[in-house]
């Protein structure tokens, strides 16, 4: 029995277990260690126009349960992303899911346009989030209209279903999820870090060089349940749900709250092994749980009946 | 090849103020087999605290799988990592990253310059006993901050000549690692240092035109190479976008490859 | 040399380290475990008009880092708490400062007319965050517009000075600060609970009783520290600073990111006897960190000369 | 009064399957006075798991200094717990709480009922040492899940008639203690209970009108009673906004005075 293969738009997956974007790389690093074809999907390192150093180092700190990083969108520009790091991951049998990013409308749509057409490339992740770059990232997700006017300038460029990453550093993240929705969204992506900041007990200033970064890791966990719980609820696109996944038990948790899919961001870097080993725990604990296909936790939390045929595969 | 594995506690052993010698012992130390590679090691079970710390290996006992590491117990993870005791077991991901070349020592004439500050000095030893056991001739200069943290002279000594400066000038030499260096008043065709980055600056600026190697320090996140936390700028390139990891292009640099 | 003493408007503190609200209840329990008036000053618990029973259990659940409450305001209304509470409080030399709360604008202001007369109370602490109510709490501070009105309204009825907490769910903290500065507060307590969800993995259902609660303790601090450092460089009334403080380099950490006292929440839980021993641990610290004085401290994370006369005693 | 001290883990046994008896030693213990009291655990050490964990007093040894303590290791708190060895130190708040009035079974002629659920059983076993020191004569019904689960029957039968009884029949009668109970027949004026919340409710629906005194479960922050995490309605006013803390007003409550 096949309790863990799932269906969204633009993507057939073995699984609905990925690892999260800027938490993997470009694959390559993971490769060495497992098979990269366990995974259900791979998000990749946002990707802009232009090749981009990020920000001065430090760039991460650790906090309880938690970790900052301002690594300020580091990567090798499109045309590499396109040629070196695609061309690699086509060697497997995943879809890539491309993080976008830039400064500009202008820069998303570009990277939207080109990336798109690579043949591994099954979706888009928007993201109008990354809270570590002075121009673009989280001004694009905080606002409900420039959110929705980004997606669809997006979505016209795009040749696959477009995934908009939402911000949880939002009053109202409803009125963002359902703004993108509007703008034509396929999918939602939630939630990319809290702002956060910690401070040199000796020096008194900030730990990572950029001042504030993105808190990410357990810590946030309930956060990013409360948002996907209020969120799926009022709209009608699946999510792909984050935020301190470590476990398979979590997964479930993701799912309850109204997630399709999950992505597993710092985890990985604690244990580099944790997506696979999640993705073999997964099953055993559906059946200890009672579900014959991981689709029936998909908002448990808020559903009367919780099935619905259109995510399971 | 890099491995995950909950290695066994061999022996605890406090070597200096605040500092520790700990052997471990497992089937990852079959996959150790340069100097100045690391491990990444989880202090404690469980998110607090979460991330693992990057810790060199020191010395390497291929025939009974062991390794030692030595480290300062400061922060949370390290005093954590203090605490394990023998029987007890440590999860370690490793070997990391690219150490020190001890192929560039051979057939250079001279002898082999080793320079360590503070808690750089432990990849130094592995480096010193292979150099030695390819016949090359170490000397090494070792710095540290005050007497009671100095560690292993004894250990160096066995290898080759050995001279401690401390900073306040508690014990051997006062004063710099470079001082010391310039009163040995000889010419070293190869030099492998570890140690504060700005050692490792005034090394670069004194002696960027030998054969010199430098192991650098940054904060990691994944240690692998994954996440871009540890990168430094390429020396070609030092404003525009051309990078190398810390972690898994290093943490050993030839001298005027990245900017320090 | 008393490195400690900290005024602020209505408050002359001993010290600025103080319980936080809701996590001391009127302070009867913790009195049978140290002496109270080691206390800098304690926040009682929210007090509204009438009693409230508060939402059903369970009300707490433990998450990495953290914990998550929807305890729902529970008090036994504003008449027992001045004549039973404040009067108990009375026998200390400990400034009180009362938490108020309410649905509708007219309790807040019956809470504050009377609870301002009594003779320990030395400030207000507007309850315009709490998470857990259905109505109020966080409604009134999302909104800058109506932050203000409600602070304006209490200031006008108050005698004492007025103290704004202000929720972290929000995406422009600044402008919520901004607005009650204008409305007249005197200063601002910050962080309140991050909202929060967890969902039990056997049932699917939320493990407190309410549903989401408010996320507390440390996993929230670089939060409150990003919102504080954010927060005081803009406003120039001072900042009574928590979320997540356990210890004395913590509470160091939130001066220099702008506090100018600090409050202890969560970690009462922990360890009850926090407060005093951070009391106690605070002027070594300060000396080994070769500061004369506490206020020093403040701001030092952005400020040129991080020593202002004003908060000094 | 409440105290709060790192104690010494004397021994660590486990009892049945996931079940554990921890014996402490300390100064505390010389605050314990009442039998179904409970402390406050911290399990770990840092911020994870953050909160203490409840568990009740279940033997008292004054003049040792020592107590005992019968948890499950279920959840990340206890299991962490079930991992302390003999001479390491456990943070231990309390005595907390208000316990069983042994006084209440004086003088009521008859036998005195002592039925436990679980890990609700623990406690009353230094209840039964002290009606058994003050001449009652006790007996006792404890219900498990299954066999694997039951212990302490040869501890308890000692001091008093004991029956057990398991949901699945596995050993012992088969079912509810309730059942047991009826299958006595025998009229207990002074009944003493700590178990599941169904447990209670069934006996308190059946036996409300004797002396029962129930010892109460609720999630907790504090334990001291200054969060109102762990409140109920009292019985007098159901839907109004008079209370009790679990905490501190309980654990043990008669039956009657709150709202179960
Ligand atoms: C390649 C490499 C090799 C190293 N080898 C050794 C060694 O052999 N012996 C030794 O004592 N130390 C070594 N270090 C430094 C060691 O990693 C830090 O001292 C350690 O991480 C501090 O952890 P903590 O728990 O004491 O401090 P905390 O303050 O709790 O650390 C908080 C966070 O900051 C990071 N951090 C703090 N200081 C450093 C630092 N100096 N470098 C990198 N990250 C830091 C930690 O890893 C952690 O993520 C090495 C560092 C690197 C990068
Ligand atoms: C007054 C009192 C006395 C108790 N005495 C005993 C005893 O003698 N032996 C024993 O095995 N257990 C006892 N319990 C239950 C015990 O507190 C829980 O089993 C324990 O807290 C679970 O912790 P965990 O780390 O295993 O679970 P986790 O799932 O990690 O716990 C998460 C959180 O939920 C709380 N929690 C989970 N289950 C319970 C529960 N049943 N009751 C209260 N809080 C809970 C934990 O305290 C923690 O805050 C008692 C509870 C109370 C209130
Ligand atoms: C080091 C690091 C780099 C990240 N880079 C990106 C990125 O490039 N694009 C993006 O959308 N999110 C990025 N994120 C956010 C993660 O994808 C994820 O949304 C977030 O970390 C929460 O998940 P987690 O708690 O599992 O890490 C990054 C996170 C981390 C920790
Ligand atoms: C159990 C509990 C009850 C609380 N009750 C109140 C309250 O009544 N009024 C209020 O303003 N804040 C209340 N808070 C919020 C705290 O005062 C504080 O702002 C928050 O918990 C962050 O600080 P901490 O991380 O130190 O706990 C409560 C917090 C907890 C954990
Ligand atoms: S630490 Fe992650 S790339 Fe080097
Ligand atoms: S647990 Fe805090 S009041 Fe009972």
């Amino acid at each position: 029995m096949n309790r863990l293969a799932t269906n969204l738009p633009g993507l057939q997956l073995k699984n609905p277990v990925m690892p999260a974007s800027g938490c993997f790389g470009f694959g390559r690093e993971f490769s060495g260690m497992y098979d990269l074809n366990k995974l259900g999907a791979i998000m990749i390192k946002a990707t802009t126009p232009k090749p981009r150093f990020g920000n001065p180092t430090p760039r991460v700190a650790e906090t309880s349960a938690g970790m900052l990083n301002a690594i300020g969108l580091q990567n090798p520009g499109l045309s590499k992303v396109m040629e070196d790091e695609l061309g690699f991951l086509d060697k497997y049998d995943v879809p890539i899911i491309a993080n976008i990013a830039g400064s500009l409308v202008e820069d998303y749509k570009e990277v939207a346009r080109e990336i798109s057409k690579a043949r591994n490339v099954k979706a888009l992740e928007l993201n109008i989030s990354c809270p570590n770059v002075k121009e673009g990232g989280i001004a694009f997700g905080t606002d409900p209209q420039t959110a929705k006017s980004v997606t669809r300038a997006v979505k016209e460029v795009s040749q696959v279903p477009v995934y908009v990453k939402l911000s949880p550093n939002v009053t109202n993240i409803t009125e963002i999820a359902k703004a993108v929705e509007d703008g034509g969204a396929d999918g939602l992506t939630m939630i990319n870090t809290l702002l956060g900041m910690r401070l040199d007990i000796k020096t008194g200033k900030p730990v990572i060089a950029n001042g504030t970064g993105g808190l990410s890791g357990p810590a946030i966990k309930p956060v990013a349940i409360r948002m996907i719980h209020e969120v799926s609820q009022r709209v009608s696109i699946p999510i792909i749900g984050m935020g301190g996944i470590a476990s398979a038990e979590d997964v479930i948790e993701f799912f309850y709250a109204g997630a399709s899919a999950v992505a597993v961001g710092t985890a990985n870097f604690v244990d580099p092994f944790v997506c696979p080993k999640i993705i073999e725990e997964l099953p055993l604990l559906l059946e200890k749980l009672g579900y014959g296909h991981i689709a029936e936790c998909t908002g448990r939390s808020w559903k009367k009946n919780a099935q619905t045929a259109y995510h399971r595969a | 090849m890099i491995k995950n594995e909950n290695m066994r506690v061999i022996s605890q052993r406090k070597i200096a103020k605040t500092i520790y010698e700990l052997t471990l012992e497992g089937e990852l130390v079959s996959e150790m087999h340069q100097p100045g590679q690391f491990v990444h090691v989880k202090a404690g079970s469980g998110f607090d605290p979460l991330l693992r710390r990057p810790i060199s290996i020191s010395s390497i006992m291929a025939e009974e799988k062991q390794f030692k590491m030595i480290y300062r117990a400061e922060g949370r993870g390290t005093q954590l990592l203090s605490q394990k005791n023998n029987g007890e077991s440590v999860d370690v991901l490793g070997p990391l990253g690219n150490g020190f070349p001890v192929e560039a020592a051979y057939g250079n004439g001279g002898r082999v310059l080793l320079v360590g500050g503070g808690i750089g000095v432990p990849p130094l030893f592995e480096l010193s006993k292979r150099l030695s056991a390819k016949g090359c001739s170490v000397i090494h200069v070792l710095g540290f901050q005050s007497k009671d943290n100095v560690f292993y002279e004894e250990e160096f000594s066995r290898l080759g000549e050995t001279y401690v400066v401390t900073a306040d000038g508690s014990y051997g030499g006062a004063g710099f690692v470079t001082d010391m260096i310039k009163r040995l008043e000889e010419d070293f065709p190869v030099i492998y240092a570890c140690g504060p980055t700005l050692m490792l600056r005034a090394l670069e600026a004194e002696y960027g035109h030998k054969k010199l190697y430098l192991s650098l320090e940054e904060r990691m996140g994944c240690g692998i190479g994954a996440c871009f936390a540890c990168v430094c700028h390429s020396a070609a390139d030092p404003d525009g976008h051309s990078y190398k990891k810390v972690c898994s292009d290093g943490p050993v640099f030839r001298a005027g490859e990245v900017i320090l």
